[in-house]
């Protein structure tokens, strides 16, 4: 390979968009433009042989990208896909089913100071919890508790090996149950 | 009897006003500059220099600093006082500082080896364009221990004063229970309160349709009747209207 | 190039950190690992020829970068920007994570004579260092230990690649456990 071609690989592969043949130029001030098609040119026919990437001109200029026979098996794979953290919202709805189950929505509600309806939906439908029971009261609201993918997206093999509250430094105390005012 | 030393202030040594580190490296600065061997340290020369270096510094009111020129202090005091004449038993007061500067100094050799390394790799490109996220399938969710404690934390510090009461307003549907009883009594004209509210029903739903049938029957335009006590409640359409 | 190794080289050049073999293996349930394994050597060999990339072995897995004569080309064009340098208060606590691993945040500060949670923040933010595990006594405290990105950084297949301590010039026996004052 062509010492120019191998500056444009590597141009190609570390650029975070496509490169134009005007920004592949201040490269190497030295070499024609001529130069940089050709060099282009050795790279796309490399490339075309066999290879899983291909070199493809598109309006904004040039970019090494996967060929799309690959991109089912990668995507497929999820290995180029970073995890997903749940957000704020969800990890505190999850830690008061946790350390509460089985636990209505009124109580983490209450608990949260927040509607918790969608955030309940997220979480039941990636499998974190489940309704358990009907508890008691007015429409017997569903009661909350964690499902076996919590504990082992956690590496858990029950819930009482979660740390115990006592050892944090606040408490998670159930809300003070309401008071009749006075006045 | 030792007569105490007095700080040869006259001694030129130089400090760097660079930042340093800490005290630690302030201290090995201090000792390395002067090519002072560190398992003998001149214990009140050396505390004197440093009391000066952080005064020039603008450092003796940072902690960590005072912490370092009082366990200085204490180590010259303790090495003033007269030792036995049995040597063997006695310890030198300046050993666990002497053993956290060759710490102190070994981590920074890692640091240069680090620097060096992290420097040479960062003329290593990786892929730069990350092609575009697809929709499905969902990722794969990632939680861990510490995660679930702080949210724990975060619940905590975010429970809101109690709360005495609060009044929800729910929205009645008046129209969509009328219209539900009309659909339902289309067929043979009957259906039963049951068949009406269905078999989820929301509270605001059961008072709307209690209350359109009241008033349907008001109007004349159903009858409503009870086979027996606590029966099933049936609503029949007038013929008549 | 062998159909296997042509996918490989598509999911290395589709994600932007290192991949374990594990990882290249939900790429294909059907080929082995020795038949992965051979595909990445036919790729390694194949970029060694004259390239402007290479396949190189980071952080336990497998990753294309580019090469390091071409960096100042690549960097003067401002295609890519170099990462920012860690602050010497940063390096230092690296340093001791590395070597002490899982470390608390008690022998950190102990060990550097400052305070170091402002720090501590900024590696994890940084992704270098994580809280690993609990460790025993007081409030249970967080325990850190590095991370695959601390090895991307240095572009090291594992922390046991870091100079061993009695490499080093300066000379220090294990830390002597630590004793009780008697004073």
């Amino acid at each position: 390979m062509n010492p120019l071609t191998s500056l444009v690989e590597a141009a190609l592969f570390s650029a975070s968009t496509p490169l134009s043949l005007n920004e592949l130029k201040k490269l190497d001030r030295e070499s024609s433009k001529d130069e940089f098609v050709a060099a282009l040119g050795e790279l796309k026919d490399h490339y075309a042989d066999g290879h899983g990437v291909e070199l493809v001109e598109i309006a904004e200029g040039y970019q090494i990208i996967t060929r799309p026979e690959h991109a089912d098996a990668i995507v497929r794979s999820h290995i180029v896909q970073k995890p997903r953290k749940l957000s704020p919202a969800a990890m505190e709805t999850l830690a008061i089913i946790a350390y509460r189950q089985p636990v209505g929505r009124a109580e983490i509600e209450e608990i949260r100071g927040v509607a918790a309806d969608g955030v309940l939906r997220s979480l039941q439908e990636r499998g974190l919890i489940d309704p358990v029971e009907r508890g008691e009261g007015l429409g017997r609201p569903m009661l909350y508790g964690t499902t076996s993918g919590f504990l082992e997206l956690l590496g858990l093999n029950d819930v009482r090996e979660l740390p115990q509250l006592d050892e944090l430094s606040v408490e998670l105390t159930p809300p003070a149950p309401p008071q009749l005012a006075d006045d | 009897m030792i007569a105490p030393q007095t700080a040869d202030q006259g001694n030129t040594f130089v400090v760097a006003l660079d930042q340093f580190e800490g005290p630690l490296d302030l201290l090995l600065n201090l000792i390395r500059q002067q090519e002072i061997e560190i398992t003998d340290i001149p214990i009140a020369r050396i505390t004197d220099q440093f009391l000066l270096a952080i005064d020039s510094l603008g450092l003796n009111q940072a902690a960590d600093y005072l912490e370092m020129a009082a366990l200085l202090l204490r180590i010259k005091i303790q090495m003033l006082l007269p030792r036995p004449i049995d040597d063997a038993d006695w310890e030198d007061p300046r050993a666990e500082l002497v053993r956290r500067l060759l710490e102190y100094e070994q981590i920074k050799e890692v640091v240069v080896w680090i620097g060096a390394r992290a420097e040479h790799h960062s003329d290593r490109f990786a892929r730069g364009w990350a092609p575009p996220e697809p929709e499905l399938p969902p990722q794969p969710l990632t939680l861990d221990i510490a995660g679930v404690l702080k949210a724990v934390e975060d619940v905590i510090a975010a429970i809101p004063q109690p709360v005495l009461h609060r009044v929800v307003v729910r929205p009645l549907d008046i129209e969509g229970a009328r219209n539900r009883i009309n659909h339902l009594l289309e067929g043979s004209g009957t259906t039963t309160f049951r068949e009406i509210i269905e078999t989820e029903p929301t509270v605001a739903f059961v008072i709307s349709t209690l209350l359109v049938l009241l008033e349907m029957a008001r109007e004349g335009f159903v009858s409503l009747a009870q086979s027996e006590p606590f029966g099933v409640f049936e609503i029949s359409r007038e013929s008549a209207n």
